[in-house]
């Protein structure tokens, strides 16, 4: 008879080498996830809708911050410096435009200056503006000369102070900054990723929420094997595990969707959007997040779910823990 | 050695009911004995107690070398694997097998595929119910159930085992089949404490019987 | 008028368990019986039979004037409603008061609360557990869930009164008291069929005693 | 002793009168929906994150048909008739400008005709284009004259010609159509409208799988209720009806809360929404959903709870029936 051989060992763990109760341990992780994944699937119904439910959840922020990353492209990138633009009096003859140009590349508070002619100006016009069919209807070139500047001090007020001292000039008819534009442009996209950002957090908070609940229901429904196995000698962490894992699984799958869902949603959105904006702003392509709001998501994705498994499974076991027979 | 020691114990649920009056007694390592009395009398709380799901109010409860009011949170399950419990309601798993159900004990204290299998066979076979191995619990009759539960019990050969009202639910023939088998395990020096309703098997069984009486151990033949 | 009766009525499960074989009795109007026989003789099936939970693979089950066989789904919970029905682990509600725990059948029939709660009170006094109606199950020892759960099954009134064991959960004392309930039930009209393995009590009772053995109904003293 | 009464009532109330049978029914379904809605406030959590997925998933749509509204704002209203632009010789003078107006009102494929003089034209051009500065340091007006004519017939093929006929008039240096570009922003919209359904019919699969799922671990939390319910003699219709009460409670209050999500989101977006209009298209007012598009969406949730509940209990019920015990 090997009762007493067995009693040892089925009594108390305590007196096996660390080495085994580690080989131990990582059997039963392995098996323990490899259940989780097994119940997920046996459960499909309510498994599909949780996935859905985060994957439609998640893919709200992550659809914004990708379509906030587009707008992020009609602002100028960091190559862009704010410009001056000089628009000289028609009045002025060619060799006059170019020795004022000349001049002001001599001035050290420009980092550079170019000239575009009237006549090039005309053409930009045409091609760029929707009016620029009404030039061909023009006896003449009504347009003037421009001395775009970049200037050394980028700074907005550095910058209107300049714009005037060269608006005083006799060759300047008007001086125009474009940085009022850019600073609009700007305000606009923080205010959008701003609310991005508090929308990211709000849909944080429902995926916690959404995963907490169902992992409390995966719980309850558990309850009387959770009970048994506790009475039986099963400890805290052993019971906890398989919630932990499920958690885990479903905020990672959930996110995984939720790019699905996101790449989709763009997909259909692409064409219509192209449309939309070339009427009014220009070409521009829309793009999918970027790899680090992937990997945001996905890593995010799964430390929600874990976090929302182990607040359920905090809060039910507790009660367990006191009030069951 | 003592196996289980009550010292002075009382139990008072936060409901106000005193379950358990001043209870003391002491059952020696491998003694046998039965816990009786009429219904409300006690039998299950004092068996709480011993499987520290309730706790004294007042008093000591000891198993082995152990005051069970001692017991970190995180000793518990390890003490918990020493003991091997009959529930009344036997508290099977209605969607698992007969085999994972008797299975769990051995899979929470970490025994490896290959001796779970041969364990539970070896525990069906006790209970006479080795060809149910692959059935689910609500395809047994109720004393198909009570065996199972029995089963499960005995799987990680306990040092002690403590079973609330086992044959409540079992023919006269199978009871005392049921009592026989605990009386095997006791003689290879299980310590074995039941409670039960049963007068006329507990008169046949000749062992020890502690008497409840409305909380009170009153008497101890 | 026989109130129950089994015309060569067999069941063999879809496990392929055959658990009645061929039996034929007939309970008149007002009688008492006892069903007894070993573990998984086929005792609870027969009640199953009884309840419409199960039908018969083969014969006709009778109750009344109605060919339980030929019961459409709509009219099953009317005929469920003139019956009484005890349950071996008393199937209690975990979150519902022991009062709403009897008035649940009254509930369902749709009586108004002053009917009910006058009715639950009798049943509970009854069972002598009248200060417990705000208490929950759990807070109960299993004797006293018992008789809650035989409160519940008297509370309309019924026709016909089956129980599944009723005392296997109590002391030998409380079960006389709750046989002579039923018998008292008996008295005023109400036909009682007890499944049992008290052999003590079935004796003491001097009813007709309707012995399963495998299936088989062997014996009708 | 009454128990002769009470048994032909407790037994059969088969026999009670029909008026007296709906009197209890509804009753009952009066409680009912009382205790629906207890158990609803009791559950808090679950209730909680339920009709928040319910909210966030409704409010998709909606906010995508609401904004949808919007865009429809840009594309302009059935008042609105497509005109036909003819940009005048600048070498005409203002009674040959008068005289050739007025000829075009003769003509019966001509609604109404408007002459736009060059100087009111300029004005206009200051007022409403980003070049209208340059207007101001140009040395005479180069604009010409304008007529904006309607036509009777407003299909584009019809159109198309009749603006080839007027180009070729010696007065007219250009004819344009507008109908181009109104026909390119109605097929954006059209793609929008189109997204957003395919959209709101996704999404509405996701509530009713949110709420079946929902009803579903109702019902296997209160399975031991159900099936004593069933033993003990209550009908299925009766053990039914909490649920589907539940369902619809869902659906409705769900979609309310999605309501308040979407004027949240449209306020939160407002602001740099129309600063983002007014750089690229012009002032526009951002509007919430109208009152067709707010009951569909309340009757519309209402209706998938109800549905939703039907199909869990349905599936559930019916295990039920067969399985037990
Ligand atoms: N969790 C609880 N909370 C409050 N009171 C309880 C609780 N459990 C049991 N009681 C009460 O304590 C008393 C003893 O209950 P216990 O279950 O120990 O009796 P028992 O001897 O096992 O009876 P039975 O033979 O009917 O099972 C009873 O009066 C019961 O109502
Ligand atoms: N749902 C089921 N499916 C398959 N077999 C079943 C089912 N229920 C019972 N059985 C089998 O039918 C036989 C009779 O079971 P039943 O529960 O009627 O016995 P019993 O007389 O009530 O026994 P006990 O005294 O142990 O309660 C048993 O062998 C059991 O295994
Ligand atoms: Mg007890
Ligand atoms: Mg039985």
């Amino acid at each position: 008879m090997s009762s007493s051989e067995t009693r040892t060992r089925g009594a108390s763990d305590l007196s096996v080498s660390r080495w085994q109760r580690l080989k131990h341990w990582t059997v039963q992780h392995r098996l323990e996830s490899a259940d989780a994944v097994k119940r997920l699937l046996h459960n499909r119904l309510s498994t599909l809708v949780t996935m859905l439910l985060l994957a439609v959840v998640l893919a709200v922020p992550t659809f914004m911050y990708s379509l906030l990353g587009n707008l992020k492209q009609l602002t100028p990138g960091t190559d862009f410096e704010p410009q001056l633009a000089l628009y000289l009096s028609t009045e002025l003859k060619a060799e006059e435009l170019d020795r004022f140009s000349r001049s002001l590349l001599l001035r050290d508070d420009l980092l550079s200056v170019e000239l575009i002619s009237s006549d090039v100006g005309a053409n930009e016009f045409k091609s760029h503006s929707e009016l620029g069919e009404l030039m061909t209807l023009l006896d003449e070139n009504p347009l003037p000369a421009v001395v775009l500047a970049i200037t050394r001090d980028q700074d907005p007020a550095t910058m209107k102070l300049l714009r005037e001292s060269m608006a005083a000039l006799p060759e300047v008819d008007v001086a125009e900054l474009d940085v009022e534009w850019l600073e609009r442009l700007e305000v606009i996209v923080g205010s959008f990723s701003s609310i991005s950002f508090v929308l990211a957090l709000l849909l944080s908070m429902t995926v916690l929420l959404v995963i907490a609940n169902t992992i409390r229901t995966m719980i309850s429904s558990r309850q009387e094997e959770i009970e048994v196995s506790l009475l039986i000698g099963a400890t805290g962490a052993w019971v906890r595990r398989p919630f932990l894992y499920a958690g885990l699984l479903y905020g990672f799958f959930g996110a995984l969707l939720s790019l699905l869902l996101v790449y989709f949603s763009l997909a259909l959105v692409e064409a219509p959007l192209a449309e939309l904006t070339e009427l009014y702003i220009g070409r521009f392509d829309l793009q999918g997040p970027d790899l680090s709001l992937i990997m945001a998501l996905l890593m995010g994705g799964t430390i929600l779910g874990w976090i929302g498994a182990f607040i359920a499974v905090s809060r039910q076991m507790g009660q367990l823990h006191q009030g069951s027979d | 050695m003592a196996a289980i020691q009550f010292t002075n114990v009382s139990k008072r649920y936060d409901s106000g009911q005193e379950a358990l009056k001043s209870v003391d007694f002491t059952l020696e390592s491998g003694e046998m004995a039965f816990l009786t009395g009429h219904s409300g009398a006690g039998k299950s709380t004092l068996l709480k107690l011993l499987t520290r799901v309730e706790q004294p109010s007042r008093g000591e409860v000891w198993v082995g070398d152990q005051n069970l009011s001692e017991l970190s949170r995180s000793e518990i399950p390890h003490y918990r694997r020493t003991l091997g419990v009959v529930y009344q309601n036997h508290r099977l798993l209605e969607d698992r097998t007969v085999y994972q159900n008797i299975a769990l004990p051995l899979r929470i204290a970490g025994f490896n595929e290959e001796d779970i299998g041969r364990r539970v066979r070896a525990a069906l076979d006790r209970v006479g119910l080795l060809e149910s191995e692959q059935k689910f619990p609500q395809a047994l009759s109720s004393g198909e159930q009570q065996r199972i539960g029995i089963a499960r019990a005995i799987v990680h050969k306990p040092r002690v085992l403590i079973a609330d009202e086992p044959t409540g639910n079992l023919d006269p023939r199978l009871s005392l089949d049921i009592m026989n088998l605990f009386e095997q395990f006791n003689r290879i020096g299980t310590t074995v404490l039941i409670a039960t309703h049963d007068v006329a098997l507990i008169k046949r069984m000749r062992h020890r019987v502690l008497i409840l009486d409305k909380g009170r151990l009153r008497h101890v033949q």
